[in-house]
């Protein structure tokens, strides 16, 4: 990674729900075109820190820039239109649509319609639906479900839908994107697919922050790992420091899971 | 104890269980793996009495089963730990577990609150949050409540679609290793449905692979560990991505 | 039930069948149109329970009339809707009538909604409507004037509470609480006891509203209590009246109560029991038709109505059906006399009908005033033990 | 790709329309009954009303049961600046529609946070709070006595009075709606009108402003409901505060529902068979059981309305539009579901 | 002095009415949180309660018996309904479901004119009925009967939904059941069983109301649309927060028209709900829905 631009940073950014600390003081900084993971053990806070980038849950205290902007109190719209999009741990298409248009609405900020010129569909209105839906059909080709198309999507097996999200989440160009989770229910075959997909739309310039449980995955894509315990950063590095860390390995990894670790390091 | 015969679904107009042929016995545990849209929550779904087979049939303890529906299934002991956790999310985590008890919390008052304690055992972490709603846990901790309601039926046949997602690598070991106990100790037969092929082929009895609906591999798990296919398919993931 | 459930909304009937082959064959009278008579009732919906006489008492008399041989000679073909209480039903109804059926004369609008949706049509069409329905504004347009093809039957409710009014100067109750119901029954009342009340010295200690559905008045009251005036007009219909009149009881207010015509039932006294002894009400003259004087004029009408009304259907007569058989008659005589034109009909009725001695009241129909009633054609009467007594 | 394309997910075709509306505007000339012509004029005020609520309910899924007010405020409005003030009606009619926008927008904002039933509720409590209103400020509105006197509408010196003439006056307000709505729903709006539905947090992540959106059809519906009050009262010169009652919203949300509230042809086909199905029982009702009252018509309309739904759940048009397409579809290609799917999708146009 | 007993008396009143709204409101809760559903016909069911009870007492039937009787004959129409009405339909959307109890209710109103007319009809009071005098402010022996019966059902209901099994497998169906079904809960007998005792509750309502201001045909819409409020207001999941929300709006309600005017008593009422839902969305006492990604 040559250029070192900073295009996310948190800092000391803490989340309270009632009494539970989810996330506590937790700062680090994503760098542009990187691939960043932030891992730990369930409940640890990752999840959260998501939502409080996105805009979904408000922070208790701490800060949030995107490219010099502050993001903290801007509505998830707001903060997608900047473009940070991201996808869900528990999968939230638009099950009333099918699969093409759920990929359209992913593209909702590139458009300009307007309820006006949409009422009395200009013809400038109708080039960008074409246009629209032919970047649709490229993205979810580029994720390889193009065949399901015309599906609803809620009659798509857990695995597409999963993709699904990541074509939606990639349409709109975004600067940054967030996956929370992405491997989930998939197979080891088509999350080396994804992975490859995820290279290749970073080749085209995009940043990607993402939790994931694979760690076959995560070691093996990720630039930088930050990795978060009871809602406190526990460590940070790239993927052969973070294996080295007996913190981490204590809390996460578990010791004993030699084989992988060799795969590695 | 439970046998299927070519067993046949459909989605509307979709063929999708396309010939399903298996046989379990007491306290055998069946890991079923294969890519995404093969048909594996389906094959669950129809095993749990949620879809309808179109035809084919299914045996337990030599009786058809094949046309009973959901509640019968959960009151013969037949489970299904489902796809997308289905947590009941504004009830409390203790309620969600005391419901997985539901079928026989009348005639069992004293074991469930035995088996309420087992689980709390089993995740630790939960203990922590027993009165929070559970749709407010994390997608992980949603999962070990899941699998927790689903042990609280005390089940005969527990089947589990994909108990491994969203779970931290150190959870999913001890699962695997509870499913083994199970089986080993209360001759609980179980349905494995796992992306995580390594960890499900590693405790199971036997394995299939799942394709287009039906049945491609099947074998022992050490015969499947070591079938270069399924290596090929399952395990070649790290090199391959390394780019 | 069954006497209630008698009405059908569209019925197309000459009452009997030999009757109906009569009218087809019966030599057409003056310009030769078949008398064509339309109802528009409110028979079901909110005001159900003043539409159904209405509906039942035109069917008896025009049953009646056409076993008897009809018009001239000529039988007529009645035509009843049932607007369902709706306005927007009641326009549909009205076009219906005016259009399809070519009515000769339309009687109904059971309620003044009603009837004011549907009385622009009339004009429109010339043709000659005979309202039944209370409002002042039904037969008078905003300059004053009377609507040229507009007819009304009921009183005024300025009749009634002036009628009021004159009780409360003649028994020197001078400070009076005020209570409509939150309806345009209600608020037409008031507006006219605000105009005439400084007329007659009668004061207005408070003046305020309850609704139709109305579960326990004793908040409102209790405010009233406070002002304690020397008489209560309480101005609705059955129900919420009733309410009302026993929250008032429960509460041990002691002073006269007065009512609306519009508690005028049997139902009144049953539904509000004990609390409706001594409530004074002013009403058309049928509830004391007996204890009338033999000299009154109305009396033989009035009778012979009510037990009309009452062998065919088995109920007592209720004054709403009086407007509807006042109604229909008036449109016979002016048919009688002047045939189906229904310009000829509207004229006779407003210039040569003269005095017309009706079940309501005795009409005096001038081309200023397409009502013609007077306060006299109430009379006040006093609730003792379930009985309706004239006051005197 | 061209054009074509599109229609794999939307029907814009303006075919189907035109050949309704011209279908429509032919029956003058082969029936002159102005009864007929008073029903299919109080169809059109209803499907203007609707066709702002099927978009509200069916595609940003949002419950109404406070247009009644906006009805009302059109009409009102319409009555008083032209009854008592002696405006033109065509200027009332747009101060109705911006009164109706402006006070949509002000009851929207606070009341689009709300989600579900609390919504239909602050919408409830907003309509009988303004039929209060309209009951109480009697200096104005005439309280309960009604607005007597409304004055016809006219253009270029024209006077609509008669049945056929109004008849093409508010079809024509319900042709154009019906363009606008449409255009609005197959695209990059209605997209983000429905992705509410799907899923308002993954709406919100694609960077859909939900308030907005909402907001702004709110305030669509809420000027389509004003207009089609204006009209009314202008073509019944009498208008009172019962005409809208929450029982008029309440109506007004079944017939969009009878008529499939994923589908603004819904709103049309709703409005026609209330009122139809009202003047036929009428008429039917006492044909198979003489002697009974206009109560019968209520039970059957219940009934029927409960069995149409529980039939056909969707509403009417989209049963139909099944009906159609499994007709159509003899050779399925790759995706054998592909055409249903898509057809239901986009709740896409009858043609 | 004077004071104080019209602010007696105006609590009185309050009360009397929040109870009604109560009994309805239950009725409501208990249907939507297991079946999702607004059910619009629930103001039927207390019509119909007291109309049935108001007949058999005309037909000698003692009062007591009249008003079991009509909660069980209501309760067995409610059960009806479900069957037929709700259970068919029972997988269309719940828009489409609400429409259908709309309709439902727009039928037994018109079956009840067939039966018993428009006019309005009274049942006597459950027991002597001589105004209790208490400072001043009188209270009837039946709006304490009002009170009474609504608190024990607000008991009733807070034990069963908090404390019982079977409440919570209720509230499970309407969270999911897809999931209940797989515990092997069966959210369609779980339906059945609460519309019937919701008809029932109604129907109670009924027989007290009747009482207090008669009963019409057309008495339920009113009632409902109040009680749908006062269900709101409490949080629309829970059936005590619902009573508490009725009472509120009950003494709310009588103390404008106590103090200040009974033409704008809707006004306040609506605008003091729409104040509630803008500043705690979810109602006053709702409790945590578990949402979140
Ligand atoms: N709205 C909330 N109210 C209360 N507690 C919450 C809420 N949201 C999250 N939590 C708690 O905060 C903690 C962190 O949750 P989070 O979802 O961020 O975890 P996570 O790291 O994503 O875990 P997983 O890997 O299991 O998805 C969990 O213990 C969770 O129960
Ligand atoms: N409700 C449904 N309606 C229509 N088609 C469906 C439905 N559910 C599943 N399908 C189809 O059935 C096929 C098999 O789906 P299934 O969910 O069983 O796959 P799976 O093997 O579990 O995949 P995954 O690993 O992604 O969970 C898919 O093609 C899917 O589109
Ligand atoms: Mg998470
Ligand atoms: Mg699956």
């Amino acid at each position: 990674m040559s250029n070192k631009r900073p295009i996310l940073s948190v800092e000391n950014l803490t989340k309270v729900f009632g009494g539970v600390v989810a996330v506590d003081n937790v700062s680090f900084t994503v760098d542009e075109g990187e691939i960043f993971a932030v891992i730990g053990p369930n409940g640890a806070g990752k999840s959260t820190l998501f939502n409080m980038i996105t805009g979904v849950l408000p922070s208790s205290s701490g800060n949030i820039y995107f490219q010099e902007k502050r993001l903290n109190r801007k509505k998830p719209y707001q903060i997608a239109q900047m473009g940070i999009t991201r996808t869900f741990q528990n999968l939230e298409v638009f099950d009333n649509m099918s699969v093409i248009e759920n990929v359209m609405t992913g593209a909702h900020i590139t458009m300009k319609t307007n309820i006006l010129t949409a009422g009395l569909r200009l013809p400038s209105v109708k080039k960008e639906e074409i246009k629209t839906m032919e970047r649709a059909i490229e993205a979810l080709e580029a994720v390889g479900i193009s065949d399901l198309a015309y599906e609803m999507a809620d009659r798509l097996p857990y695995g597409s839908q999963r993709l699904l999200e990541i074509a939606r989440a990639a349409i709109s160009n975004p600067k940054l994107i967030l996956l929370d989770e992405p491997m989930a229910g998939l197979n080891s075959e088509e999350s080396r697919q994804l992975v490859e997909v995820i290279l290749k739309m970073r080749e085209k310039g995009m940043t990607f922050l993402f939790v994931e449980h694979d760690m076959e995955t995560v070691m093996s894509i990720s630039d930088s790992i930050v990795v978060i315990d009871n809602g406190v950063k526990i460590g940070e590095g790239t993927p052969e420091e973070i294996y080295q860390n007996p913190q981490v390995v204590a809390a996460y990894l578990g010791d004993e899971e030699e084989e992988g670790v060799e795969a590695y390091a | 104890m439970l046998k299927v015969n070519n067993l046949h679904t459909h989605h509307g107009y979709l063929h999708v269980l396309n010939g399903i042929n298996f046989e379990l016995s007491e306290g055998e545990l069946l890991a079923i793996v294969g890519s995404n849209g093969a048909g594996k929550s389906t094959l669950l779904g129809t095993l749990a009495g949620v879809y309808r087979a179109s035809s084919g049939s299914i045996e337990y303890k030599e009786k058809d089963i094949t046309k009973q529906n959901v509640q019968r299934m959960v009151s013969s002991g037949i489970i299904l730990v489902p796809e997308r956790r289905q947590i009941f999310s504004s009830l409390s985590v203790k309620d969600n577990l005391m419901l997985g008890a539901y079928h026989r919390y009348r005639r069992d008052h004293k074991n469930v609150h035995n088996e309420y304690e087992e689980v709390l055992e089993l995740f630790p972490r939960l203990k922590t949050m027993l009165n929070r709603p559970g749709g407010l846990l994390s997608g992980g901790e949603q999962q070990m409540l899941a699998i927790g309601r689903g042990l609280m039926a005390n089940p005969k046949v527990l089947m589990l679609d994909e108990p491994s997602l969203g779970l931290a690598p150190l959870i999913v070991k001890d699962i695997m290793q509870i499913l083994r106990k199970l089986c080993d100790e209360r001759g609980a037969t179980i349905i494995l449905v796992e992306q995580n092929v390594k960890a499900a082929l590693k405790v199971a009895d036997r394995g299939c692979v799942l394709a287009h609906g039906q049945i491609v591999i099947s074998g022992t798990s050490h015969e499947l560990l070591n079938d270069p296919k399924v290596q090929e398919a399952y395990f070649g993931k790290v090199e391959a991505a390394k780019v | 039930a069954c006497s209630s459930s008698d009405n059908s909304s569209e019925t197309k009937e000459t009452s009997t069948e030999p009757a109906k082959e009569d009218a087809a064959t019966a030599e057409p009278s003056g310009d030769g149109e078949p008398i064509k008579l339309v109802g528009i009732f409110s028979s079901s919906g909110g005001a159900a329970a003043l539409g159904e006489p209405e509906l039942e008492t035109i069917k008896m008399l025009v049953e009646e009339k056409n076993a008897a041989g009809g018009i001239n000679g000529q039988q007529i073909e009645l035509i009843t809707y049932d607007d369902k209480s709706d306005q927007n039903q009641a326009i549909l109804a009205m076009k219906k009538a005016l259009t399809q059926d070519e009515a000769t004369v339309v009687i109904g609008g059971t309620i003044s909604g009603n009837a004011l949706a549907m009385l622009p049509l009339a004009e429109q069409y010339e043709t000659p409507y005979i309202s039944l329905a209370a409002s002042k504004q039904v037969y008078v347009d905003e300059s004053g004037k009377a609507r040229k093809w507009v007819f009304k039957m009921p009183q005024d409710d300025q009749l009634a509470v002036e009628r009021i009014l004159q009780y409360l100067k003649e028994k020197n109750l001078t400070k009076v609480a005020w209570l409509n119901v939150a309806n345009s029954y209600g608020t037409g009342g008031h507006d006219e006891f605000k105009k005439y009340a400084p007329e007659y010295g009668i004061e207005a200690v408070i003046e305020d509203e309850f609704e139709a559905t109305v579960k326990d008045a004793k908040p409102l009251l209790t405010r009233v209590k406070k002002e304690n005036p020397d008489a209560i007009i309480v101005w609705g219909t059955v129900q919420e009246s009733a309410v009302v009149i026993k929250n008032i009881r429960e509460l041990a207010l002691e002073m006269p109560i007065l009512a609306s015509h519009g508690i005028a039932t049997e139902q009144f006294i049953e539904v509000a029991g004990d609390a409706a002894n001594d409530v004074i009400l002013p009403t058309g003259k049928l509830l004391v038709a007996d204890s009338l004087e033999d000299s009154n004029p109305q009396k033989e009408v009035l009778l012979s109505y009510s037990k009309q009304y009452t062998d065919k259907y088995n109920k007592p007569a209720s004054t709403f059906g009086t407007y509807a058989a006042d109604g229909f008659n008036i449109a016979v005589k002016a048919i009688e006399a002047k045939g189906t034109d229904r310009a000829a009909i509207r004229d006779f009725i407003e210039n040569e009908l003269g005095e017309y001695i009706g079940v309501t009241g005795i009409f005096n129909i001038t081309p200023d005033n397409h009502m013609g009633l007077a306060p006299d054609s109430f009379e006040m009467v006093r609730i003792q033990s379930g009985e309706w007594v004239l006051e005197n | 790709m061209n054009s074509k394309s599109l229609k794999l997910i939307y029907n814009n075709s303006i075919l189907g329309p035109i050949i309704f509306f011209v279908l429509l505007f032919c029956v003058p000339l082969v029936s002159s009954s102005n009864y007929l012509f008073s029903i299919l004029t109080m169809v059109g005020f209803y499907a203007l009303v609707c066709i702002g609520l099927t978009t509200l309910t069916g595609y940003a899924g949002q419950i109404s049961l406070g247009h009644a007010a906006f009805y009302g405020i059109g009409a009102y409005s319409s009555a008083v600046l032209t009854g008592t003030y002696g405006l033109n009606p065509w200027v009332a009619i747009i101060i109705g529609a911006i009164i109706s926008a402006v006070v949509a927008l002000i009851v929207g904002i606070p009341t689009f946070k709300l989600k579900g039933y609390y919504l239909a509720l602050a919408t409830l409590g907003f309509g009988i709070i303004v039929y209060t209103l309209f009951k109480e400020l009697s200096t104005i509105t005439g309280g309960s006595n009604g607005f007597f006197g409304i004055p016809p509408i006219s253009l270029f010196g024209f006077e609509f009075i008669t049945d056929t003439s109004y008849f093409y006056l508010i079809w024509i307000f319900v042709f154009f709606a019906i363009l606008f709505t449409r255009n609005i729903i197959h695209s990059r709006i209605g997209r983000g009108l429905r992705s509410i539905e799907g899923s308002e947090i993954a709406a919100d992540a694609v960077g859909v402003n939900l308030m907005n959106y909402k907001l702004q059809i709110f305030v669509l519906s809420a000027i389509f409901a004003s207009v089609s009050g204006s009209l009314l009262a202008h073509y019944v010169s009498f208008i009172n505060p019962d005409l809208f009652v929450a029982n008029t919203s309440i109506f007004f949300l079944i017939m969009v529902i009878m008529g499939g509230k994923g589908n603004i042809w819904g709103s049309i086909v709703g409005a026609a068979m209330y009122v139809l199905l009202d003047e036929i029982l009428k008429h039917y009702v006492p044909m198979l059981l003489p002697n009974v009252g206009g109560q019968f018509e209520i039970v059957f309309f219940g009934i029927l309305l409960v069995l149409t739904l529980i039939y056909m759940p969707d509403g009417l048009v989209p049963r139909f539009e099944k009906l159609i397409s499994k007709f159509k579809k003899k050779t399925p290609t790759n995706g054998a579901l592909q055409s249903t799917i898509s057809a239901n999708a986009t709740g896409g146009d009858n043609k | 002095m004077e004071v104080l007993s019209q602010m007696m008396q105006l609590l009185f009143s309050g009360l009397t009415l929040g109870a009604i709204y109560a009994l309805i409101a239950v009725g409501f809760v208990v249907i939507y949180n297991v079946t999702g559903i607004l059910n619009f016909a629930q103001g039927e069911f207390a019509m119909l309660g007291a109309l049935t009870c108001i007949s058999l007492v005309n037909m000698n039937v003692p009062l007591w018996l009249a008003i079991i009787l009509s909660i069980v004959i209501v309760a067995a129409i409610g059960g009806i309904f479900e069957r037929t009405a709700l259970h068919t339909a029972r997988k269309s959307s719940v828009t489409t479901l609400i429409i259908i109890t709309i309709g439902v209710s727009i039928a037994l109103r018109g079956l009840a004119i067939l039966i018993w007319g428009t006019q309005v009809q009274t049942l006597p009071p459950f027991t002597d009925n001589t105004p209790i005098s208490i400072l001043d402010a009188v209270l009837l022996p039946q709006n304490i009967w009002a009170v009474g019966i609504s608190v024990v059902i607000l008991i009733l209901m807070m034990y069963f939904f908090n404390y019982t099994f079977v409440g919570k497998s209720l509230t499970a169906c309407v969270v999911n059941p897809f999931a209940a079904r797989l515990m092997g809960i069966n959210p369609e007998k779980m339906s059945l069983f609460a519309v019937i005792v919701s008809a029932g509750v109604g129907a109670l309502a009924g027989t007290v109301i009747a009482p207090i201001s008669g009963a019409t045909y057309d008495m339920g819409m009113m009632l409902g649309i109040k009680a749908f409020v006062a269900a709101v207001i409490g949080g629309l999941t829970n059936a005590p927060a619902a009573i508490a929300g009725a009472f509120l709006i009950g003494i709310l309600e009588a103390f404008t028209e106590g103090l200040w005017s009974s033409g704008l008593k809707d006004v306040v009422t609506f605008s003091f709900l729409l104040l509630i839902l803008f500043v705690k969305p979810e109602g006053l006492f709702a409790k945590a829905s578990g949402k979140r990604v």
